[in-house]
């Protein structure tokens, strides 16, 4: 093995400008992908931040004693999806109303007394933030005996919900397809230098080289490639985050969003996918390149 | 349907016909080999002397007949088995086959590192070959700078480096100067007497008269007495 | 010419793998970019649909009498940005707070009098939807003398233009990397076919073709397989759409957003692109193989 | 420094040197060849035969020295101008330089079409040398399905395809009996009846007993007398 090694190293430095050429595709492709995986994990972070926004008011039946909140609070709170309940008396309620009609808040102060009702803000947890799980949610609120009515932002959140499926449908096809386009082209240019060094394999075989012996040197070379090609390709989209993470800094110093670079599984993940396709690109073309021959 | 038991045969072919598509390389070609024999194979260009060898070396099927090598019949071989096959030949090629990104060494090397050997042997081993063709000093040289005759005393030393059982050269002086090929065919001659087989396919004629031993001749594909 | 033409199509037919290896990966170099860009154009799309609902309200002083109320339009409708202008009599403003309110409206039934002003809607061209021209113009309308007030979502489309604009940073930056990532994949994957075919072309100098002769098959080769490479790519595009818009169409028969396909003129200029490409990795790896060679 | 106002020589070398790296190829070689001279050049396996031939068609500059073809000045030529010279020449090589994905035909045609030649002209041309070297049967195969001395008389072909001024042939019948050898010597002899002119790098000694002619001895890189 340690041989095999060794001979593998003689290879790449044997073959340079063949090497450079894989490594440089290798990392490329790495870029592709891990770029178009990276934009989705940030639009996914912003989209999902804004399905934080997401909220079931569960408007109070009138003759609810003060007593009766916190039973109604826990039994919400239990209540699958749920992430947070508060408590929205109607004084604050209506602290909130005028300051929606500001300008106008004349038509308020009219009023003798307040005619709105006591309500719980129900926010969801993000898994649960699509129109039907909602829903349900509201359904299952409304029919709680001490509350009137469960209100929520019902076509805007069929049309958010609409888009981020959309989007994360996307999302998920596009890194399918890079990464299937990214795992061809470097099979595709392992196999031309394959193909460029089939006389040297047909070589070895007639001066009785065995199959094994043939391939170990060019998948260790593959997994090598694999590797420097990963890193190369991750460094690479490493500083071009950090060149639009400096302009975004600029653009969104309200800081209400944070983009952020992949994952450390992610990027192993990568590693991991960019040396197996090294391996697989050579595995392929050998099969193939020795099939041709007799014997 | 044949066996191999004639001890002292090491080739046997037996009504072998060999066919690229609609040209006929060879035609019913018998004979037997025996352990320990120099065997010429001659005949003009196109006669099929390359394509017999290759046959022999099984880098390609026959298309009809039987070739026995060493008792195992070339066949029923698996896949899986040629190479060791093929390690009982040492084969000059008349276009030497060169790896041209190994260096004469790495080149020569190769076929004592497919077969396992220790480092510090095929240092040895190595070397030695290469001296006996005039060969070391260019060692670290890579095939491409070398000249034609010394391409082709590179490609005898890594026919002869394995110790062989079979030594199958076609055409092994082609690109040498007389003194050279002199050189060559010693190094042949010593194989034999150490016991190997050695068969030659060749049109050069002082080659033949050097020598004087059994000649197979071809002609069109076909054996002529 | 013709001869040219002739020798290229025979060179194709002569190298069969390494060209369909080009093509290959040609293919999937414009599949990927133009993903991407069909990508960005949809988003962009629905973003921009969002813009739409941008409005700035203007609500008028009480003294406002309705013949003044065309002028008014008119002088707004003038305004740089603005794409539409909606009067909204006080009756309609009640309208719409009462369903807003709906389930509450007992509060705003006590009222004898309507509080609410006049207001025209000023809808904006989506090119002027971003916080600062929103914001000049709101200036510009608050500013005459008829206009009590000028109001507008301000913190939402802070937060929405920030998206925006980062988006569309993103979406220029990924496809000018992705393109570039692409150009070097195509020109790699020449330079490994031409390095292959090295001697080829080294013997053909020795037997007296000069470089014209030598490289303009490769040139038209390179245009072809480009051409080629460019029509898969971007047919297989539209494959992978067609299947992601039935799925969408399902998704949202909502109909509010309508994915559609890269425009006729993007097409031509991927294609365009495409042959560039072609000709341009031949181009550079002749013109570094050629170098090598001395005479 | 030198003109090349000598009418009757169509090749001057003066103190030509070739070094690869710390190799010396070839040491201070002078000789000039005659229009219609045909000159053999011999010695011993690595002697620099080959890299001789290489220098006159300007495959490797040479590291000092002056070469005249033609009267043209080869240190003084441009890039542009190499592909007119190479015309000047038809060239053997020792590995023959066959395109392996063109069939014989195209290999052969390939010389005029860089000339721009006719088709029906060409169509014409290569079939009728092919004829004289006994390969117009084979017009149609890939070189790697030939023999080699097959291969050897398709490159014969290509060299002479073309009606150059001087044909440079490095052991043209290295790879070929003495039957198929003969019909190549008489290709080329009759090649310089017509005027032209011929030279051939070889240790056939057969070769150079039918012929004849001027020869020049090289041992390690020098002209021996
Ligand atoms: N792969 C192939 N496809 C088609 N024909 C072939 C192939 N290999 C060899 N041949 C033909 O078979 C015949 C015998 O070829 P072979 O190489 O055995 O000749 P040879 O005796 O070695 O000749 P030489 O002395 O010129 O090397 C030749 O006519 C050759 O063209
Ligand atoms: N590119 C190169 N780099 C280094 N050395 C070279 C190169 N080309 C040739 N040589 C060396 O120069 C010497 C002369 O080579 P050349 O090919 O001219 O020999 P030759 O006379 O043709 O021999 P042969 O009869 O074997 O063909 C040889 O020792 C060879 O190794
Ligand atoms: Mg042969
Ligand atoms: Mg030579």
């Amino acid at each position: 093995m340690i041989l095999f090694y060794k001979k593998a190293i003689q290879d790449i430095r044997d073959n340079g400008f063949l090497n450079a050429v894989t490594i440089i595709t290798i990392s490329l492709s790495v870029l592709i992908v891990s770029a178009l995986a990276l934009f989705f994990v940030n639009a996914n972070d912003i989209m999902s931040s804004w399905k934080k926004g997401i909220s079931i008011m569960a408007y109070l039946k009138t003759d609810i004693g003060e007593t009766a909140l916190p039973e109604i609070k826990n039994k919400i709170q239990g209540m699958y999806g749920v992430a947070e309940v508060e408590f929205i008396s109607k004084e604050e309620a209506m602290k909130r109303l005028k300051e929606q009609m500001k300008g106008h808040s004349s038509l308020l102060a009219d009023l003798q007394e307040n005619p709105l009702p006591d309500a719980f803000e129900v926010r969801l947890l993000t898994s649960s933030a699509d129109s039907k799980k909602v829903e349900n949610l509201a359904v299952q609120i409304e029919a709680m005996p001490s509350v009137e009515k469960a209100e929520y932002g019902r076509r805007w959140l069929g049309r958010f919900t609409n888009v981020f499926d959309l989007f994360k449908f996307t999302g998920y096809a596009m890194v399918g397809i890079f990464f299937m386009a990214a795992v061809f082209i470097v099979a595709n240019t392992i196999r031309l230098v394959i193909y460029s060094r089939q006389d040297e394999i047909e070589i070895m075989r007639l001066v009785g080289a065995t199959d094994r012996f043939i391939k170990t040197p060019f998948y260790i070379e593959g997994l090598i490639q694999g590797a420097i090609g990963g890193i190369i390709g991750l460094a690479a989209l490493f500083v071009a985050f950090m060149l639009i993470a400096l302009n975004v800094e600029q653009v969104s110093s309200s800081g209400i969003f944070q983009i952020r670079f992949l994952s450390p599984g992610v990027l192993c993940g990568i590693m991991l996918c960019s040396i197996f396709v090294g391996w697989l690109g050579c595995y392929i073309s050998l099969k193939q390149f020795l099939k041709y021959k007799t014997g | 349907m044949i066996d191999g038991n004639d001890k002292n045969s090491i080739i046997r072919m037996f009504h072998v016909h060999k066919q690229y598509g609609a040209k006929k390389a060879l035609i019913d070609i018998n004979f037997d080999v025996s352990k320990n024999e120099f065997l010429f194979i001659t005949g003009p260009s196109g006669a099929g002397k390359s394509t017999l060898l290759k046959l022999l070396y099984f880098g390609e099927p026959v298309s009809e007949g039987q070739i026995l090598i060493d008792g195992m019949n070339l066949s029923r071989i698996s896949r899986n088995r040629t190479p060791f096959l093929r390690r009982k030949f040492g084969i000059i090629f008349q276009d030497y086959k060169l790896i041209p990104t190994k260096t004469v060494f790495d080149n020569v090397a190769l076929v004592l590192e497919a077969m396992g050997k220790k480092r510090q042997l095929i240092q040895k081993k190595v070397n030695s070959v290469l001296r006996m063709v005039g060969m070391e000093e260019r060692s670290k040289s890579f095939p491409q700078s070398l000249s034609g005759g010394e391409q082709q005393r590179v490609a005898v030393a890594r026919a002869v480096v394995g110790v062989p059982r079979i030594i199958l050269a076609d055409e092994p002086t082609g690109s040498l100067d007389s003194e050279s090929a002199n050189v060559i065919v010693d190094l042949l001659k010593g194989f034999h007497t150490r016991g190997g087989t050695v068969i030659v396919a060749t049109h050069d004629k002082e080659l033949l008269r050097k020598t004087g031993s059994r000649i197979i001749h071809l002609k069109e594909g076909r054996q002529i007495k």
